[in-house]
């Protein structure tokens, strides 16, 4: 996994898989995505990255308890919203109903919880996803902290 | 044969199944799980077409087109999520089980386990 | 035998599905009962009801948010799932 | 508030609980320990409060999102689904409270915070697919309650447990896969997901599409037989809960498998008509199925040596009972079936409890070696036999009385040869229970036995489900007179509404 | 349904099929990628961007790499 082609074309390609996978999450209720899509492209970035610079690198990495808190936290969040919900006098999960603002069709903060809702989506698929190819493919399983 | 479309799918769905079923090598099944689940996926997804649809997407622009049932779609979403969690964990026991017994191979694996007791 | 058996099986199953599939409404037709009241609602009133153009995206987060969250814990569980098993 | 939100809430509690211990993460086993026995303790209390809430005021809905169905999904509580979370939330915090101190011992250093949280996880999922009245979202809780249950069954790193979860895995994928293929069906035929608009688009559907709709209750029963274990189609679970840690053969014989039931119980009686399932060959394919269960399952019990591996086949047996109590297709056969499914999940857990105990203190686990220890340790062994007992249906216990219903449910459908497969399924029980107990409480020793104290929590969890084993056997009008009048309406309405 | 859903759908076939028969788990996963990816292209024909770009990324992309992963710590050949 040394070679140089590799690793120039990975450098060169990641900001840019990211800005795509962060579009997708972003206008993916404008336009197809969403929150699964954009955050499995931003996970595969960081999978080419650990692919082309070796998985064993310490400093390369997603460290596992940085992943773990962006997981519970993206799930908590969406819970957190839903039960904004509650506060604000509706159902759980409501959002025209508890009297979120909906601003104009078409931009990206439009839809009230909705886009909150799908970048809670997009950093939780991201983490896990990068969290599962990691631990299904390092070689020594090591203790995480 | 309005609906050979249907019936390719089941033809998908049973492939997926008998790998899953018949094969005794645990990639091999988990392959066909995904196999399996993606034809289901095709088949909701399919129940929702119309003829000549466009997707869902910015309807207030472009009235009059027909646009396909946009249900199914978000619950295909939900499922294929769904379905790479139960990959990645079958994997993760591939990998253990293959550490404890050097093989992936069910039937060996059952053969071992008889020989033990 | 076995083999044999196993394949008899898959073909009187798959005969069965395929007999099904004829009887189905008929693919893309926009008068089968799934184009009802409940699709041809999401697809007129999302714009006004939840401010997002993609119907889709109005589904998986507004009206069946709840499905997603069942999603979101089944990916936790996988994660806690995979780590329990390759650390133990 | 609380009042209002109650159904979403007790979901919500397990599921936050168990983001939360993995968010503090693994280190801080304690921490993980005290919060599930605090949220398995605060769900049991709002499940209470829902089962209150329903005995006064009767159905309960619940629309997530503000969007009443069929737009949305829909929460709904009556009765029949209170009297079932109350037993999944009961006996899920007594299996905590017995692990409080046991599990650290059982399962390696910091998986004892994932496990928890697995744990936590399965348990909001069966409470949501009790609750849940939207099909897809039944589908989304069972797979996540497949994943944490296999995932229960390996934590313990142990290779013959590695393979039987994933057995187990690869079956129950197989099974949900077949129902997701059922739920599409129905789908495509009426349009709706909800439970209720389905059920009432459904006769229309069946008169233009009936192989369809026989197609998709064939796929939808098989699918959910897989889950449940239902003979033939059980294979997987012997190995699943025989090599399970105790309180994961506790919770997943007790609990998880009943779940599906759950859901075939929704599917009967609430979508279908009964006069559609009538004319389908669907009642006699359950009773012969269940039969067989119910014999194979004992016979293979009798044979086994392992203390565990008898008790999973046993819950092959007794899934078979509650089966033939919903294929029968009788009112008291039902309120029999539900109640079976409460007693087995207490009696099940208590067995398996007090099993994975002296297995531990014993150090061996086959069922020659638990001779003697009655006198060492009087309370596992204790619970041991009256669960035994209350298995083989001795009469002022909880499992004598699921039984007593089930038979009358035979009479009222003049099932009568049904009779003889409950009293000879009895005998048989008989021959694998009772020499435990009289060698547990007679024989001598057969194995050195160190004496230790059993921990508190655990004595008090077992005690607790003694007690309930007493308590239900003799007042079990108390919980019939609740699920009659449900049960009562689902027949007389012909398919209207739980 | 045209001809290019049933081009697709013939090719989902002859795909599922041949890993049913491959002996080299390698080729069974690029296989399974070539199928989810003509999967993918099928969901668009049918007007399913969403499930298609979803598919893409997690279908062929991440389950590909973890299935790619997993037989990197195992072996190759069946």
């Amino acid at each position: 996994m040394s070679d140089i082609i590799v690793r120039v074309v990975t450098r060169l390609m990641i900001p840019y898989l990211q800005l795509y996978g962060l579009y997708i999450i972003l206008y993916g209720h404008n336009s197809p995505g969403g929150g699964f899509a954009g955050g499995t492209v931003i996970a595969s970035s960081l999978i080419l990255y650990v692919l082309a610079f070796g998985i064993d690198d310490e400093d390369l990495r997603l460290s596992p308890s940085v992943a773990r808190i962006i997981e519970s936290c993206g799930a908590l969040a969406y819970v957190g919203i839903g039960l904004g919900g509650i506060l604000l006098g509706a159902n759980f999960l409501s959002n025209k109903a508890a009297g979120f603002p909906l601003g104009i069709p078409g931009r990206v903060f439009s839809g009230g919880t909705i886009v909150l809702l799908t970048v809670s989506i997009g950093l939780k698929v991201a983490s896990t996803m990068i969290t599962l190819f990691v631990n299904i493919a390092e070689k020594e399983g090591e203790e995480e902290s | 044969m309005d609906n050979l479309f249907y019936a390719m799918v089941f033809i998908i769905f049973l492939t997926g199944f008998w790998i899953m079923l018949r094969q005794s090598n645990l990639i091999k099944k988990i392959i066909g799980m995904n196999i399996m689940e993606s034809a289901i996926f095709l088949f909701l997804v399919a129940i929702g077409y119309v003829k000549e649809g466009s997707a869902p997407i910015a309807i207030d622009a472009n009235p009059g087109l027909a646009y396909v049932n946009p249900l199914p779609s978000a619950l295909i979403l939900t499922g294929i999520v769904v379905s790479v969690s139960v990959t990645a964990f079958a994997l993760g026991l591939t990998v253990r089980l293959y550490q404890h017994y050097g093989t992936m191979d069910v039937d060996e694996i059952t053969r071992m386990r008889s020989e033990e007791l | 035998m076995r083999i044999a058996l196993e394949v008899v099986t898959l073909i009187v199953i798959g005969a069965l599905l395929l007999m099904v599939a004829q009887e189905m409404p008929a693919f893309g037709d926009p008068a089968n009962p799934v184009h009802n009241e409940v699709s041809e609602f999401y697809l007129e009133n999302t714009q006004e009801e939840t401010g997002v153009q993609n119907v889709v995206a109005a589904i998986i987060t507004d009206y069946r948010g709840f499905d997603t969250l069942g999603e979101l814990t089944v990916l936790l569980t996988a994660i806690a799932g995979l780590l329990a098993v390759l650390r133990s | 508030m609380i009042t209002a939100h109650i159904m979403p809430l007790t979901i919500l509690l397990p599921l936050v609980g168990a983001y939360l211990i993995l968010l503090v993460g693994s280190k801080y086993r304690l921490f993980a320990r005290n919060a599930a026995l605090a949220i398995t303790g605060a769900t049991f209390a709002m499940v209470c409060y829902i089962t209150y809430l329903v005995s006064s005021h009767g159905k309960m809905s619940y629309y997530l999102g503000g969007w009443a169905p069929p737009l949305g999904i829909e929460l709904r509580a009556d009765p029949i689904t209170a009297f079932l979370l109350l037993t999944f939330a009961s006996v899920s915090f007594f299996v905590v409270l017995f692990a409080y101190d046991i599990l650290p011992g059982e399962i390696k250093g910091k998986v004892v915070t994932r496990y928890y949280a697995l744990y936590l996880v399965l348990l909001g999922s069966l409470l949501g697919i009790v609750l849940s009245n939207d099909f897809f979202n039944i589908y989304v809780f069972l797979e996540i309650s497949s994943i944490a249950a296999a995932a229960l069954v390996a934590v313990n790193g142990d290779k013959l447990a590695m393979e039987a979860s994933i057995k187990y895995l690869v079956m129950s994928t197989l099974g949900s896969g077949t129902v997701l293929m059922g739920i599409a069906g129905l789908y495509m035929v009426t349009g709706y997901l909800n439970l209720d608009f389905l059920a009432g688009a459904l006769p229309q559907a069946y008169a233009n599409y009936p192989l369809t709709v026989s197609m998709t209750l064939g796929m939808l029963t098989v699918g959910i037989a897989v889950k449940a274990a239902l003979f033939p189609l059980h294979v997987w679970l012997p190995d699943a809960h025989g090599s399970a840690p105790t309180s994961s053969s506790a919770i997943l014989s007790g609990l998880v498998v009943k779940v599906y039931i759950a859901v075939l119980l929704k599917l009967l009686y609430r979508v279908f008509p009964l006069d559609f399932l009538a004319a389908m060959p669907l009642q006699g394919s359950l009773l012969v199925m269940a039969t067989l269960g119910i014999f194979i399952g004992s016979i293979m019990a009798i044979r086994q040596r392992d203390i565990k591996k008898m008790l999973a086949y046993s819950t092959v047996a007794q899934i078979g009972y509650v089966f033939l109590g919903i294929g029968l297709f009788s009112e008291k056969a039902m309120v029999g079936a539900i109640y079976h499914v409460f007693s087995h999940a207490v009696m099940k857990s208590m067995l398996f409890l007090s099993a994975g105990l002296l297995i531990k203190y014993s150090g061996k686990r086959t069922i020659e070696d638990l001779s003697g220890l009655g006198r060492i340790y009087p309370i596992p062994m204790v619970a041991f036999s009256v669960g035994a007992l209350s298995m083989v249906g001795i009469p002022p216990l909880a499992g004598f009385m699921s039984k007593w219903y089930l038979g009358w449910g035979a009479l009222e459908a003049n099932q009568l040869p049904f009779l003889l497969v409950l009293l000879v399924s009895s005998l048989l029980n008989g021959f694998y229970y009772l020499p435990i107990v009289i060698g547990g409480f007679f024989k001598p020793a057969a194995v050195a036995i160190k004496e230790e104290k059993i921990p508190l929590g655990a004595q008090i969890s077992l005690l607790v489900l003694i007690a309930a084993t007493f308590f239900f056997g003799l007042f079990s009008n108390i919980p019939v007179n609740f699920l009659t009048p449900t049960v009562q309406g689902i027949f007389n309405a012909f398919g209207g509404g739980i | 349904m045209t001809l290019v859903h049933f081009l697709l759908l013939l090719f989902l076939v002859v795909c599922a099929f041949f890993v049913g028969r491959t002996k080299d788990l390698i080729s069974a996963v690029i296989v399974f990628s070539a199928y989810s990816l003509t999967m993918a292209l099928l969901w668009q024909q049918l007007a399913s961007p969403d499930v298609a770009i979803t598919e893409a990324a997690i279908g062929s992309g991440v389950t590909t790499l973890l299935l790619f992963a997993a037989i990197s710590r195992t072996r190759r050949m069946e």
